[in-house]
């Protein structure tokens, strides 16, 4: 391995390394505050250890990983989620007994593993970067073991998110069958040059990924994990699989089916809208009445998803690509902030109740009085869910719209219009719950230090990227476009 | 010994067919250590599918493929017993469907 | 003086905004100043401005424009006034019998605790008038055309504590507005195909465009027609008139009888070249006029509120100018306009004054007798039922007998209808004097009106009985009609059956020798009688065929059947949201299922099988 | 069918039928019996496949490892029948049916796919030494990572295993 | 730049009345005076700027004030906005109802009176932003933003339905608002690939040569969009719910100039960006707009709730003004304007003295009124003005407004004038019953009833004379906004061969 390559996975390395270190200082000297310091530095290490890689991309180590610059976008969208989830995560378990060290541990782990997989250019750092992430997501899930839902929600999630692996991996197996390859790029000139046998291997290989894909997805049909997991699991975890997993997940999807040209299958966009428009109607349809606000962010995520595959279909009409990387990265960004800030809010308001989560709508009454400022954090997060005007969100829906216009899918773009309108109503019942003149509930919020700023900061860049998004656009056009 | 010269569409067919049992299991038995026995019998499948592909090409990927498999196997299998253990002591059963109020 | 007409109509229209400003602040005297002060200013320039033009004769039109208007895309309409014979008139019967109505209305309301807001209305009423009038365009003119409306609506409803008096304020003013809207679609037609509304250049141009008979000015004349009969209570829309009466009297007086419900006639009279190429029209209109005099007349007969039978006779009376417009006696209607407000007025204020001296009593078989008792009144209703009944030497007479004459040339059934409509006349005054003022008493009157009252009812007299000598100065304005002979039998004819229908009257009401009571009573005489009374049913049918419709139209879809659909929307969405929540069953096998179900279904779409 | 093959269809026959009985039987134990004859089984189809190295792994870490531990939980459990019978109560014939349809469809559709190809396998064994070549040139980011995710197992298990967690707090 | 300081002082303003809040719980309504007294004086200077001609499509037009600066270069949007006779009527209309809005909620809100004036100055601020914008994006932005602090409005002080009609009202201007903004990005896309050039500029789009059946669907998102905010029969069903529910300053602003964006929405979007289009539909358009009328007008006679009521009348007048802009006249889109204006004042009068009865009876109920002129007789004087004003007087602003409309409406299609003009009578019976119910008949019970104060008279006079003004002398408005429809005859011409018609 050359001093070059070494030099793009420092990152790597040297999260490795301090997660090894911060397992010596728990062994020895176990103090949470100690824990989550070394936990916030290492990701602000490790996002700077990008800095001199940055020089050398695109550039591949080993057939496994690739560093470019769309893997450096998605790295920093990663380490920012990490990082604001490990403030979260330090309120909310702070006042949670002992032996909360092994969480942060875990979310390095986890976010490790992310950090693989967006550089990953193999099935097989593929698998183990996805698995590295699952495995470590199996246990944050059930980290509190209050009460049983942690449990039911991990454990749910750990048998599905098996059966979704072994989906991926034999499909992977499939195509490994028909083209002896696991790299990435080697299936592009696979794929057009043989017969009609290798289409179809192709194609249900394609299948089976992208089915073990929808489910981390968490995409129509294969959603119905979603609300249990994020109801069961704790705020800070919920905000993780909702950002860092999903967000990493997504971007390995694109790079696979945009670099093998899988993508440009007619089959397979059949089946990519067939499933972006499930997820749309199917995730606002399941939220409309929905009174548990961690399962209306579920649902709303799934809808989200939804609109984000219609970015990722993009990619495989003519001319599209690069529009799509695009559009799918600006909307993925918008959504990682939202959704953190709407996390972050949920995290706060759970504080009151160790027992458990604040789900429940009624929580979350009387919000806008008592603590107007928390409640003006979450009217924009989910404004910004919603797609209104002065938020992030609006420019990432406005770019859904733009690549959606550019390669004509009429039929998509009206699943759009459906889902925002259905999605409204759900979002604004929970504002108009906010607003209701209560005295009951949220009066004995407290805001801690560390959630309250992380999600203060969030909502200022919601705002300011949703007023003047140009430095963020300009960004991904210099990174991202890479690979496209 | 060189191996037999088994045709690969049968070699994967049996993976296939072994996958395909281990879904069942995952879909119909109740009892938590059977479901993660069928996530096993799948994750063999995929395994049994790999060296099928890796002796159709004459390359070690397939098997490394498979050792990869299996250190995922163990990951998986070492949580989930550790969840099993966990549910267990609170409730009592490791029956699924007496465990899941999550809903909605 | 001429240059003076801006301020007739401003006048009432300060004094209206000062008491409207001052919402009932200020004293009664004041109020009573101001509201008479400002349409006696009025009237005193136009009367100035009449002797000007009886000194000097007849003069050009004179037209003073005030400021521009609106004026957009060639439609250019200004605020300006046109002063000729026409308008002099009708603007000295609107000030003069107007300023005598405000001085008795200044005791006669002395009482009611709104003092101030009758006379604002009455002030904006005559200010509209004096617009309506004046205008040199049409829009102008509809500006005044529903202002007074307005004010009619208004005055009618004054008392509105009492819902009834609301609902013939109500129907008074969306009646006329049928009426009203014929009209502005009349005036979109005139504007479409002549490209202003300024009336004379307008009628000049529409003799310059059109030959008579054409299509598009039968259909304007018709419309405005329709505008016409709104406001001038004839039928089919005259239904609004006797309900007005629900008013205080002297609006009454003002309103329903002597100048607004005119302003139909001065419409036609105003574009009576319009009527001229609409030669069809113009026989509608003498149609109507017949029908309606005829209709109201018999309708009259049978009524027993003082004032519900001197709105009928204002409904004959109008039909009668109607019957002069259509056959072509521009003058004569005009002239009989100008009569009828004299002798009308007269007798409305002396209903009124009886009814101020009988604490409110409108039925005329509960009074009698009061012929020494309110010598004022029962001498107004007299002189005022001779001129109404068109007795010879009264007004009446010679405006009557005019347009008698006049049909006659036109058409011998008009003649007759008009003759036995003037008979009918003769009948139902003569009933009401000899009911109300003589025989036995039945109510015992208070003292009788002031001053106040009892000046202006003379005044009225005197102009009752020689308001036929003055002669109008309209000769420049309508086209000249040839003196033709009548046939002298007619001419005897004429004068004569009034006077029969008065002596049976007497006869019938105070003799009582003639007794039609058992044909009264037969079955067909009551069943008639009903149907007189009730104004020939046509309340009752406009009630079915129209109100009763609307309300239920209204009441059924009170709550917006185009919501339903909105709401179907979002209830079929509902349902899809629960029948996917059902779906959500936390049970994990299920969850299995879901995904193993979209794997196979993914699949066969990727591979192409569907 | 050439009489080569014929270990192979043994090998397959057992592992398919151990499996089904593996995942329908009602005893947890039982069925981990029958999951291990059906690992040997097919640590015996890799090793006729010329992959004795993946061979010997199935059965020293998969069948001795692995399987043993659910064994070990199995015991640790000591479930009594009472979770066998609850099994034989509720888990009728029916219960298969529609999960089985899905199943053989997901099946027929593989079938389909290979159906098209029929290329009998060509190369050569590889032996242990190619694939620890290979394993530690190209792959060896995947070993370290491997290696990482067999830490964050390692760490997860270690917490969940840990007893009464939170109770014995609440309690004390 | 004085346009993005007017639009600005309106944010700021907002900002500070709301941290105001805590000081003192009377601030914010002295800064949300401040604050639009500031703009009203930024505004002045403006009456008296010199036009410039700009390039429209094939024509030009005049501009008082174009400000740009780039926004988000990627899709060539930028922040550019305008000032002609059309918006800036329009902004006068709207800082006037704004002072309206805050007079006639001067004593009534006690919760939260910061975030309330918060609301009002943002939704104040969002739609001066909606008349003035030029770029597209920015345009559906301001759109979409005066949304919201108008959902807050309702939906927080709001009567006892207001959940529902807060979120009715959103849902219904948000998903139309897809729709348009699913069309401008499809305009951009084709503008691009005609001209090369990728821009959200409105001077840039308009006047394109564009495929007609593409314009026509492109139209129709347009039209959706503006006629649910107008709002036009089938889609008003929002209105009657939002104003009932709102309170009085809510309500205020919602008839006096939201409904206005619609309409003028319309008239500088719809028609000049897809002419021929606009005209396929025309008919259709004219229709609707005299459906709703007469619509409107019938079901506001039915209501027994004062506010439903003043709301389905509104219905009922605004589709005079879809009447008078699809006719597309000088005549008639002189008058929709006239009529937006008119109907601005008189509605959001009568929104007010809903309130103030609300206010003093605890209902809206006009069963349980009536005989309240014996009680409050300046309240009952002043009803009656406005109600005959909503009726169509002449001599008072709606009046010019309808007239013109149907006039020159009756040039382009007879049949629809001759059914809008239904809309007369069934007004006069509506808007008279409703007096009766409420103000005339007999007092049913004592009650003591305070009336309209000095404040409150005086904002009502302000509109009184506002109303005869324009009844007597609407020239001043007319030569105000004179160039810019002339400037988009000129754009439309083609089509609309008017001049010769009406001249």
């Amino acid at each position: 391995m050359s001093e070059q390559q070494l030099v793009a996975i420092l990152p790597h390395i040297l999260l490795s390394a301090l997660i090894l270190i911060q397992m010596m200082v728990i062994a020895f000297a176990r103090n949470l505050m100690t824990t989550v310091v070394i936990s916030v530095i290492a990701l602000i290490l490790t996002g700077l250890a990008f800095m001199p890689a940055h020089s050398l991309i695109p550039i591949a180590v080993t057939p496994l990983i690739v560093l470019d610059g769309y893997a450096i976008f998605y790295s920093g969208l990663i380490l920012m989620s990490a990082t604001a989830v490990t403030l979260m995560a330090y309120d909310y378990f702070k006042d949670r007994g002992e032996r909360q060290d092994e969480f942060f541990m875990l979310l390095l782990l986890a976010t490790l593993g992310a950090l693989i997989l967006v550089c990953s250019s193999h099935f097989a750092s593929l698998i183990l970067g996805l698995e590295l992430l699952g495995v470590s997501l199996y246990t944050m899930i059930s980290y509190p073991q209050k009460g049983l839902l942690t449990l039911e929600a991990a454990l749910k999630y750990l048998i599905l998110s098996g059966v979704s692996s072994t989906f991926i991996l034999f499909g992977t197996a499939l195509i490994y069958a028909i083209s002896g390859s696991l790299g990435f790029a080697e299936l592009a000139t696979i794929g057009s040059a043989e017969n009609g046998t290798s289409e179809l291997f192709l194609a249900a290989g394609s299948a089976l990924i992208f089915g073990g894909i929808m489910f981390k997805l968490s995409l129509a049909p294969f959603h119905m994990w979603t609300p249990d997991v994020y109801e069961g699991a704790p705020a800070p975890v919920t905000a993780f699989v909702a950002t860092v997993s999903k967000g990493a997940i997504f971007a390995i999807t694109l790079r696979l089916f945009t670099s093998s040209g899988l993508i440009e299958t007619s089959s397979i966009l059949t089946g990519l809208s067939i499933v972006a428009i499930l997820s749309m109607l199917a995730g606002n349809l399941l939220a409309l009445r929905q009174d548990n606000v961690k399962r209306i962010l579920a649902y709303s995520s799934i809808a989200h998803l939804g609109y984000l595959m219609v970015a990722f279909i993009t990619a495989g009409m003519i001319g599209g690509k690069a529009l799509a990387v695009e559009s799918s990265s600006y909307f993925l960004f918008a959504y990682f902030i939202t959704t953190l800030g709407a996390f972050g809010v949920v995290t706060i308001v759970s504080l009151r109740d160790h027992e458990k989560d604040a789900g429940d709508i009624s929580y979350y009454e009387g919000l806008f009085w008592h603590r107007p400022l928390l409640a003006m954090m979450f009217t924009l997060t989910l404004l910004s869910l919603a797609g209104i005007p002065l938020t992030v969100g609006f420019i990432g829906k406005f770019y859904i719209f733009t690549a959606g216009v550019t390669t004509t899918l009429w039929l998509l773009l009206l699943a759009v219009i459906a889902g925002s309108g259905i999605g409204l109503f759900y979002y604004l019942r929970i504002i108009f719950a906010m607003t209701k003149r209560t005295d009951a509930g949220a009066s004995e919020i407290e805001i801690p230090l560390a959630g309250g700023w992380a999600v203060a900061a969030i909502s200022a860049a919601m705002l300011l990227f949703g007023i003047y998004p140009a430095p963020i656009i300009n960004l991904i056009n210099n990174l991202v476009s890479s690979i496209a | 010994m060189d191996p037999i010269a088994v045709p690969i569409e049968q070699g994967l067919a049996l993976a296939s067919i072994l996958f395909a049992i281990g879904l069942t299991g995952v879909m119909v038995r109740r009892n938590i250590i059977v479901i993660l026995m069928s996530l096993e019998v799948m994750l063999n499948a995929c395994a049994l599918a790999f060296i099928v592909a890796g002796a159709k090409w004459g390359e070690a990927d397939g098997q490394i493929m498979f050792m990869l498999i299996l250190s995922v196997a163990a990951a998986e299998v070492a949580v989930g017993l550790g969840l099993l253990l966990q549910i267990n002591r609170r409730v009592g059963s490791i029956d699924i469907d007496e465990i899941s109020r999550l809903r909605g | 003086m001429n240059e003076l007409i801006w301020l007739i109509p401003l006048a009432p229209l300060i004094s209206f905004t000062i008491m409207f400003a001052t919402q009932g602040k200020l004293g009664k005297t004041p109020v009573a100043i101001l509201g008479v002060g400002s349409v006696g200013l009025s009237a005193l320039i136009v009367f100035s401005i009449v002797f000007t033009w009886l000194n000097s004769g007849p003069q050009a039109p004179y037209v003073q424009t005030i400021t521009s208007w609106i004026n957009v895309g060639g439609f250019n309409p200004q605020i300006s006034f046109h002063l000729d014979g026409l308008s002099l008139t009708m603007m000295s019967v609107i000030t003069g019998v107007g300023f005598l109505i405000h001085v008795y209305s200044s005791l006669f309301m002395e009482d009611d605790e709104d003092y101030s807001r009758f006379f604002s209305y009455m002030n904006l009423f005559v200010c509209a008038m004096l617009i309506l009038v004046l205008a040199d365009n049409l829009l102008l003119l509809y500006l005044g055309w529903e202002g007074v409306g307005l004010c009619s609506y208004l005055l009618v409803g004054f008392w509105h504590e009492d819902p009834n008096n609301g609902a013939a304020a109500r129907k008074a003013f969306v009646v006329t507005r049928i009426g009203d809207t014929a009209m502005a679609l009349g005036l979109f037609l005139l504007f479409m195909h002549l490209g202003t509304l300024q009336i004379q250049p307008m009628l000049e141009a529409a003799t310059q465009t059109w030959v008579t008979g054409d299509s598009i000015p039968t259909i304007a004349a018709l419309l405005l027609l329709g505008g016409a009969v709104g406001k001038s209570a004839q039928l089919p829309l005259q239904t609004w008139l006797p309900d007005a009466m629900a008013g205080p009297t002297p609006v009454s007086a003002l309103i329903h009888a002597a100048t607004m419900v005119t302003a139909g006639v001065y419409l036609i009279a105003r574009t009576h070249e319009l009527y001229l190429l609409a030669p069809t029209v113009q026989t509608a209109v003498a149609v109507v006029g017949l029908a309606t005099l005829l209709m109201a007349a018999f309708t009259a007969l049978t009524q027993t509120d003082i004032k519900r039978i001197l709105a009928y006779s204002t409904i004959s009376q109008i039909g009668y100018m109607f019957l002069a417009l259509g056959v072509g006696a521009w003058a004569s209607g005009i002239f009989h306009l100008m009569t009828h407000a004299f002798f009308k007025a007269l007798l409305f204020l002396g209903a009124g004054a009886v009814i101020y001296s009988l604490h409110h009593e409108h039925n005329i078989f509960k009074m009698g007798g009061l012929r020494k008792k309110l010598p004022v009144a029962f001498w107004s209703f007299l002189i005022g039922s001779a001129a109404l009944t068109a007795l010879p030497l009264t007004s009446g007479f010679y405006s009557k007998d005019e347009i008698l004459l006049a049909a006659y040339e036109v058409n011998p059934l008009f003649w007759a209808g008009g003759l036995l409509g003037a008979f009918l006349t003769s009948v139902y005054s003569f009933r009401l004097v000899f009911v109300v003022f003589f025989g036995e008493a039945k109510t015992e009157p208070s003292a009788p009106a002031g001053p106040r009252m009892a000046v202006p009812l003379s005044i009225l007299c005197v102009f009752s009985i020689i308001g036929g000598w003055f002669h109008i100065p309209v000769d420049a304005v309508f086209p000249v009609v040839t003196e033709s002979h009548h046939d002298q039998t007619i001419a005897i004819i004429t004068p004569l059956v009034p006077i029969i229908g008065v002596i049976l009257a007497y006869l019938m009401f105070l003799r009582k020798s003639l007794d039609f009571t058992s044909l009264l009573e037969s079955s067909i005489g009551s069943n008639l009688r009903k149907f007189f009374f009730s104004h020939w049913a046509m309340d009752w049918l406009y009630d079915k065929v129209f109100v009763v419709p609307y309300k239920t139209i209204a009441r059924i879809n009170q709550s917006d059947i185009v919501d339903m659909v909105y709401e179907g929307i979002a209830n079929i969405t509902s349902i899809f949201h629960y029948l996917t929540s059902s779906t959500q069953t936390g049970q994990l096998r299920w969850y299995a299922f879901s995904m193993a179900a979209g794997l196979v279904f993914i699949l066969a779409i990727m591979l192409g099988i569907i | 069918m050439s009489i080569e093959l014929f270990p192979f269809y043994v090998a397959a026959t057992v592992s398919l039928v151990s499996t089904l009985l593996a995942v329908s039987r009602y005893s947890p134990t039982h069925a981990l019996i029958y999951f291990i004859i059906s690992l040997l089984a097919t640590a015996v189809v890799f090793f006729l496949l010329g992959a004795p190295f993946a061979a010997v792994l199935e059965i020293m870490v998969y069948a001795g490892a692995i399987v043993v531990l659910f064994l070990f939980v199995v015991m640790m459990l000591n479930l009594g029948s009472r979770g066998d019978e609850l099994a034989h109560q509720w888990l009728k014939p029916k219960m298969w049916i529609m999960p089985s349809i899905l199943c053989l469809i997901l099946f027929f559709e593989l079938v389909y796919v290979l159906s098209g190809t029929s290329t009998p396998i060509t190369g050569t064994a590889v032996s242990p030494k190619e694939v620890g070549i290979q394993l530690f040139g190209p792959y060896v980011l995947a070993v370290e990572i491997a290696s990482m995710l067999l830490l964050a197992a390692l760490v997860g298990a270690y917490h969940l295993g840990r007893r009464y967690l939170s109770d014995t707090r609440g309690q004390s | 730049m004085q346009l993005v300081a007017l639009i600005s002082v309106l944010f700021v303003g907002g900002l500070v009345a709301w941290l105001a809040e805590g000081s003192n719980r009377d601030w914010p309504k002295w800064i949300s005076l401040i604050t639009i007294l500031l703009s009203a004086v930024l505004m002045i200077p403006l009456f008296s700027l010199e036009p410039t001609s700009v390039p429209l499509g094939a024509a030009t037009s005049q501009w008082l004030l174009v400000y740009e600066v780039p926004w988000i270069p990627r899709f060539g949007i930028s922040f550019l906005l305008g000032l002609d006779g059309l918006t800036l009527l329009m902004v006068a209309l709207t800082l006037f109802l704004g002072l309206v809005a805050l007079a006639s909620s001067w004593n009534e809100i006690d919760h939260q009176p910061g975030f309330f004036q918060f609301n009002l100055m943002w939704t104040l601020a969002g739609v001066t932003g909606v008349f003035v914008a030029l770029d597209l994006f920015l345009f559906f932005f301001f759109w979409e933003v005066m949304l919201i602090p108008m959902y807050f409005l309702i939906a927080i002080w709001g009567h006892e339905n207001k959940a529902y009609a807060s979120m009715k009202f959103f849902l219904f201007t948000q998903i139309s608002g897809l729709f348009m903004l699913l069309s401008i990005l499809v305009l951009v896309f084709v503008a691009a690939d005609l001209t090369g050039n990728f821009t959200f500029n409105y001077f840039d789009l308009v006047g394109l040569n564009l495929d007609p059946d593409i314009a026509w669907w492109l139209m129709l998102g347009f039209f959706v969009a503006f006629v649910v905010k107008l709002p036009g029969f089938p889609f008003h069903t929002w209105l009657p719910d939002a104003h009932t529910q709102a309170p009085t300053a809510a309500s205020v602003l919602l008839a006096g100039i939201l409904l206005k964006t619609g309409a003028y929405g319309l008239i500088r979007f719809t028609v000049p960006l897809f002419p021929e289009a606009a005209m396929e539909i025309a008919h259709v358009a004219m229709l609707l707009g005299a459906i709703g009328v007469v619509y409107g007008a019938v079901l506001a006679f039915a209501q027994d709730d004062f506010k439903r009521l003043v709301a389905y009348s509104s219905v009922s007048h605004m589709g005079f003004v879809l009447i008078g802009i699809f006719a597309w006249r000088e005549l008639t889109l002189q008058g929709s304007v006239m009529q937006m204006v008119a109907h601005g004042l008189s509605t959001a009068a009568l929104f007010m003295i809903a309130g103030a009865l609300q206010h003093r009876l605890h209902t809206r109920d006009v069963s349980k009124m009536g005989g309240l002129w014996k009680d409050m007789p300046r309240m009952g004087a002043i009803a009656m003005f406005f109600i005959v004003a909503s009726l169509g007087m002449p001599g008072l602003g709606n009046f010019v407004g309808e007239f013109l409309i149907l006039m020159g409406t009756f040039q382009v299609d007879v049949p629809i004038t001759v059914f809008a003009s239904l809309g007369l009578i069934v007004a006069a019976v509506y808007s008279l019953v409703a007096m009766q119910r409420v103000f005339q008949g007999a007092p049913t019970a004592d009650r003591n009833l305070q009336d309209f104060d000095s404040r409150e008279v005086a904002t009502m006079v302000l509109m009184m004379l506002g109303l005869v003004y324009l009844g007597v002398h609407p020239q001043p408005v007319f030569d105000m906004v004179e160039p810019t429809l002339t400037s988009l005859y000129q754009l439309t011409g083609p089509v609309h061969e008017w001049v010769g018609a009406a001249r």
